[in-house]
């Protein structure tokens, strides 16, 4: 059996009044891609974003149950969510670099964290944009501003940032909705070869996607998890109605 | 369709007619201050000293008490603002307390600029005499900063508002802590928006004369410090308008007018610029 | 006397009546310079000047109506100079001269149409200063009556300069102001026939006039140096280049 | 772990000195109101309240003290400065936004800011040297220094705050709002009115009591041209109050100061006072007109 | 053969320098869906919006080019625009009801033309809530605003308001993009409902919403009309390679 990077238990979480995560346990293995596939609103970016707190900045929300991450309960108070998302990294929907150079950009995290050695800030840089496919892209214009790359540049950049930091996931929310087929198809190949060193896990929209990239999917519904297999089952042989008219297309 | 077409004229007619208006006001005023005080206007002017009893003496020390006053103005309230917009936009909750500090920001940018002065003119000028050496500029400064607070925060806020989410977002998720995302990411970022609303304060400071009045008096000397007393170009031409009885007195109020219509330009002017730099950046 | 500041420098603030504000900064201005001094003049109001002399915010207050009683207990006086108060009207009005009587009348609105005073058929426009003026008060006592009187449709200004302006565009218009401020933008009347000028201020054939005051804290002795200056030959010609009447030291 | 720590110090620290500095903003106003009450507090000692607001004998030289006139002259030339400036602006800011090409639009927004940023001096300045001798020559009165006069500068003073704020509400309309109206076939003109207007209303509305706040608040300007004059502005017929000179609130406080001593002085802060509560009802208004706005987005 | 209702020949758009539009050829049928798919930024709303001159309102378009509607050419300067926009509705990807009442928000259109008989309008505006299906759950709050209801119900008003005008073309810009799958239903339903009376074209990007509801299919790329034919062909077996590849999900 593979490690369990997250292991959630009765998970809940309240937007105020409104429950948009109901009582979900799903375990997410390391260093493997899971989807999470479902029709809006269903509460994907939702959990999405508690595994790395992200929940915590929103007025109003309460959050109950587990979530293990290596055996330690994220969820606690006690939890120093600046040390957690060190080390669970993530990459939004809109590609959103900071409007400083793209060397910047990268040595951002780590300066955070007090690195201020700039060979060793250089060398970050260089490596962590090796890893997201754009050194050579970049190399030449490292103190350009990074709003002036294009879309998927600039969300590889966000991969690359995000990498930076040495994390051990990495959380993408529709990566990809925002870019075109080429810059997609470049992106999805960068999964392919991060889920080496990284637990990956994907928000998308597109069933395709979905298939081509992860391993594991999970089918929300309206913040519950309705099914959670290996993609090939999800696909091939989905055991709930739903899920099967979901990615049929019948809805959604 | 014909009915449709005549009412269209008429408020095309309407929305012309008003909008002429507008800009003929405009061009009035500038035109009758420029075309009598213009010819006046020369490097002496400038930079002479003022005299009552000169009739070419200049604007040096109302220039240098504009100055002053701008600056200490500005050093007061900016730190003061900003702080205020970051609260309310990075930090404040949904909550009575918020509301209670809105309600106070929006009442201070409606209070009447005498009220302002009656205030400063009892608080500052009377009971804190001891520190603020009655009619000074620090007096005038102090009663300018609370009355310029609403504006800076409401523009600042403004600029903050512009930064997109995502971007505190990216910040947090990067491992940073609150106060290096506001200062690595937030304020770099709303720059030149702070500047831009700095610079209308400004517009606010320069063009001010009922609390100055009151509160850092009308000694037309060269400012020595901020307990000095001093008249602004505001308050300058005041005086001139309302006290000035003979024609150079006149001559010179218009071109005290001048001075400050080309001020006023010239810094919403740089305004405009600032705030096309801001849109090409975010565009 | 006067607060010195870390040089040595006398300095000085004076405030308040902003008839006297003019000629009290040609006098610092040149008392400065001869004494290497820092006297300053602030206007706001005779009243001003009271207040800020009684909390000492000015050394001297400058003030342009008589002390009221309570006031006189807490500050001496020093008459530093007379002034006309002259009665103003636009430059085409062909009316030259006027009645005591019939001022009065104007101001009360008995009297509300030029033609009544050999003027041409226009409404007259009353123009008046604002109540606790100095001007004002001399005005009124002299002419004879009291601030309540006053027509109640009076334009108010609430500084000379604004008088004239307001005067001499307006054809109708009627008002008074500090001879040391009079400009040729507008047309002086005669009072009962003479011409109001320093000559027949000091000799009182012109009547309507009042006194210039500094005060300060009784027992205080500050800006004697000054009070010299203002005394002495060079200051009386200041007073006489503003149109004032210098006076002899009491 | 130790840095992590003292990061989150860092963060509670800085949140609250940021929280210290945005409460002096309550502390000011709340400091105005009571310098303000407390100065104005000796009046009330010679004069009741009631009397005070409602007599309209002003005479400090025998001790009353009603400010009905002034009250009445004030809401008389914010009325009329309302009813010429909102129009105009308005107006103005439909060019800005829907009508002119880009470039007009941004010279006459630039223009409209000028106007705003203008010293109200100058427009006194201006008022007294060129309106005040129109408006007379205009009716042919005794004297132009008029609440009508008044309330021109102050309409032109308004026109700005109307101007820009409206022109941002419209612009704040989302597109397809005007998609919508457009793809029924409705004019351009017809969007405007009916769908985009009725869209921004809380917006204009709040630049119209914005600008009515302005007008009451205004001193210098009002203070050149007003007249002043101490009396009851007689309402019937109106042309009569109009054409007539008087004093406003703002006025009156900035006219008397300098040579105010006791219950006078405690009388111009009463008046103050008045003032201040007038603009609170503005802005509680403005608030209510806000939350519906923001109930119906 | 069916009548056709857009004969659209050498259609080519420009946005400033940029060319949405190349050279469009293409038979819009009458009584009849048209889907229009292909991936973000291909041009398929830009094509929408020429069909009601929609695109007049942006700034620096140059369109060259015919489009025949009953064999009249709508690109030509003499064309009343609205009169066209009266003719040929729109409904767009967000609901965008007027801040009125639902019932003002129906007689808008008529209003506009200069009806006023409250009869007439009482009637219109009950026929048009009943053929989009909003009747039954309205008719009871005609008099509220219409930014209370939800957001299907919101679009279904929208419908209405369109047809309200009684036009003879409605263009649908991904008509359920932002609505929940039962609101999506919905829609879809009166779609199929819908085009006996009336012309319709959608711009949808679910090729699942083009298959279940359309009759022919336009594949866009690069402001192309890749390949144009009826859904069954479009889906089942289409000629050309990119439009396989897009259909099965391999790009976009
Ligand atoms: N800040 C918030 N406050 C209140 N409700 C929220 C908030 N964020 C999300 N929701 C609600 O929670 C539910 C789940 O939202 P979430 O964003 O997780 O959905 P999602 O599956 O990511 O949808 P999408 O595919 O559209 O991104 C939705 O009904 C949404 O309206
Ligand atoms: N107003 C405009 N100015 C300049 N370019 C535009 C404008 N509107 C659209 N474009 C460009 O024209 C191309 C076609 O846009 P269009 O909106 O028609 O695409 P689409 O197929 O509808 O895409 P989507 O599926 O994302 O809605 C895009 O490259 C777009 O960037
Ligand atoms: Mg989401
Ligand atoms: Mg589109
Ligand atoms: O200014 P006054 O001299 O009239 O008090």
């Amino acid at each position: 059996m593979e490690d369990i990077k997250f292991e959630v238990k009765h998970l809940n979480l309240y937007y105020g009044d409104f429950q948009a995560l109901k009582d979900l346990n799903i375990n997410i293995k390391a260093n493997r891609v899971t989807a999470l596939i479902g029709p809006s609103g269903c509460g994907k970016s939702t959990f999405l974003r508690t595994l790395n707190r992200m929940n915590d900045l929103v007025d109003g929300v309460k959050i109950t149950g587990e979530i293990n991450m290596d055996g330690k309960n994220i969820l606690s108070d006690k939890i120093n969510t600046i040390d957690l998302r060190t080390k669970v990294g993530m990459v939004f929907q809109k590609p959103n670099p900071f409007p400083m150079s793209i060397y910047d950009n990268i040595a951002y995290g780590p300066r955070c964290q007090g690195v201020k050695d700039k060979k060793i800030l250089d060398e970050i840089v260089e490596s962590s944009l090796k890893a997201a496919a754009l050194w050579d892209d970049v190399k030449d214009r490292l103190n350009k501003n990074a709003l002036g790359m294009s879309g998927g540049q600039q969300q590889r950049l966000c991969i690359a940032r995000a990498i930076a930091m040495k994390p051990e996931v990495i959380l993408m929310d529709e990566p990809t909705s925002a870019l075109d087929p080429i810059a997609t198809q470049k992106i999805e190949e960068l999964i392919d070869i991060l889920k080496k060193d990284y637990t990956i896990l994907i928000v998308t929209h597109s069933m395709q996607q979905a298939s081509r990239v992860s391993d594991d999917t999970a089918f929300f519904l309206l913040g519950e998890i309705v099914e959670f297999d290996s993609t090939l089952n999800i696909f091939s042989n989905p055991k709930n109605k739903k899920t099967e008219e979901y990615i049929t297309g019948r809805f959604g | 369709m014909k009915k449709r077409t005549i009412m269209d004229g008429i408020q095309y007619l309407f929305i012309f007619l008003a909008s002429a208006i507008s800009i003929i006001s405009l061009v009035v005023i500038i035109v009758f201050v420029l075309r009598k005080g213009l010819s006046h206007v020369s490097w002496d002017f400038l930079t002479n000293s003022f005299s009552p009893s000169d009739p070419n003496s200049g604007i040096l020390p109302m220039l240098v008490g504009t100055l002053y006053t701008v600056g200490v103005t500005l050093l007061i309230a900016t730190p003061i603002s900003i702080c205020s917009a970051l609260y309310l936009h990075e930090y404040a909750k949904a909550n009575k307390i918020t509301e209670v500090i809105r309600f106070a920001i929006d009442g201070l940018a409606s209070v009447p600029s005498i009220v302002y002065g009656l205030f400063g003119f009892s608080l500052f000028v009377t009971i804190l005499q001891p520190f603020t050496n009655g009619y000074s500029i620090l007096s005038g400064s102090l009663t300018l900063s609370i009355m310029i607070l609403p504006v800076l925060i409401k523009t600042i806020e403004e600029t903050l508002k512009t930064i997109p989410n995502e971007l505190r977002e990216a910040s947090y998720a990067l491992g940073a802590s609150k106060v290096q995302t506001i200062f690595k990411v937030i304020l770099p970022t709303s720059l030149n928006g702070i500047i831009s609303a700095i610079i209308l304060a400004i517009g606010r400071i320069v063009s001010e004369s009922a609390p100055l009045l009151l509160t850092a008096g009308m000694v037309y000397y060269m400012p020595e410090g901020i307990f000095s007393s001093s008249r602004t170009l505001t308050t300058h031409l005041y005086y001139l308008a309302s006290e000035g009885v003979s024609d150079e007195q006149r001559a010179q109020a218009f071109a005290t007018a001048t001075i400050l219509i080309l001020v006023i330009v010239a810094l919403n002017l740089i305004v405009k610029l600032v705030a096309r730099r801001i849109q090409k950046k975010v565009g | 006397g006067g607060r010195s500041t870390s040089e040595g420098i006398t300095s000085m603030i004076i405030g308040g009546s902003t008839s006297i504000q003019p000629l009290m900064e040609s006098i610092a201005e040149t008392y400065n310079e001869k004494n290497d001094a820092l006297v300053s003049i602030q206007g706001g109001g005779s009243s001003v000047g009271i207040k800020g002399t009684e909390d000492g915010t000015f050394q001297l207050g400058m003030v342009s109506r008589e002390l009221k009683p309570e006031e006189a207990k807490q500050l001496d006086q020093t008459i530093i100079a007379l002034d006309g108060i002259v009665v103003v009207v636009h430059k085409d009005n062909p009316v030259d001269s006027i009645t005591m009587e019939q001022l009065k009348d104007i101001y009360t609105g008995k009297i509300t149409n030029w033609k009544n005073i050999g003027g041409a058929n226009k409404e007259i426009a009353v123009v008046s200063r604002e109540e606790g003026s100095g001007t004002r008060d001399g005005f009124e006592s002299i002419v004879g009556f009291s601030s309540s009187d006053l027509i109640r449709n009076s334009d108010i200004q609430n500084a000379t300069g604004s008088i004239i302006s307001d005067v001499s565009v307006n054809e109708h218009g009627i008002g008074y102001i500090s001879l040391g401020s009079l400009s040729d933008s507008v047309k002086v009347l005669k009072i009962d026939g003479v011409l109001p000028s320093e000559e027949s201020v000091k000799d009182g054939t012109y009547k309507i006039q009042r006194a210039f005051l500094l005060v300060q804290k009784k027992g205080e002795k500050q800006g004697s140096e000054l009070f010299d200056f203002i005394f002495s030959e060079e200051g009386k010609k200041l007073i006489e280049a503003h149109n004032y009447i210098p006076v002899e030291r009491k | 772990m130790k840095r992590m720590h003292s990061k989150l110090r860092i963060d509670a620290i800085f949140k609250t000195v940021v929280f210290f500095f945005t409460c002096i903003s309550v502390i000011a106003l709340a400091a105005i109101l009571i310098f303000t009450l407390l100065k104005a507090l000796p009046l009330f000692k010679e004069v009741n309240i009631i009397e005070f607001i409602t007599s309209d004998v002003w005479s400090p030289s025998t001790e009353q003290f009603g400010i009905a006139s002034f009250v009445v002259a004030s809401i008389l030339t914010t009325i009329l400065a309302c009813l010429i400036g909102i129009p105009v602006g308005l107006y103005t800011a439909i060019f800005i936004s829907e009508i002119a090409p880009k470039k007009i639009a941004s010279f006459v927004l630039f223009a409209v800011e000028i106007l705003a940023s203008i010293p109200s001096v100058i427009y006194g300045f201006f008022g007294l040297t060129v309106m005040v001798p129109f408006v007379q020559k205009l009716f042919n009165i005794r004297s132009g220094t008029t609440l009508f006069t008044a309330s021109l500068i102050l309409a032109l003073m308004i026109l700005p705050t109307v101007v820009s704020l409206s022109t941002s509400a419209l612009k704040a309309v989302p597109k397809t709002i005007d998609e919508g109206s457009l793809a029924l076939g409705a004019t351009k003109m017809q969007t405007i009115m009916k769908t985009k207007i009725p869209y921004a209303k809380s917006g204009i509305l709040t630049s119209f009591l914005l600008g009515l706040g302005r007008a009451l608040g205004e001193t210098m300007a009002v203070m050149l041209v007003a007249g002043n004059a101490n009396m009851m502005p007689q309402l019937i017929p109106i042309s009569e109050a109009y054409l007539n000179g008087g004093r406003t609130l703002t006025g009156n406080i900035i006219m008397e100061l300098a040579y105010a001593s006791g219950t006078h002085e405690a009388a111009l802060f009463a008046t103050g006072v008045v003032l201040f509560i007038f603009v609170c009802l503005i802005n509680i208004i403005i608030l209510r007109v806000k939350r519906k706005g923001v109930a119906h987005s």
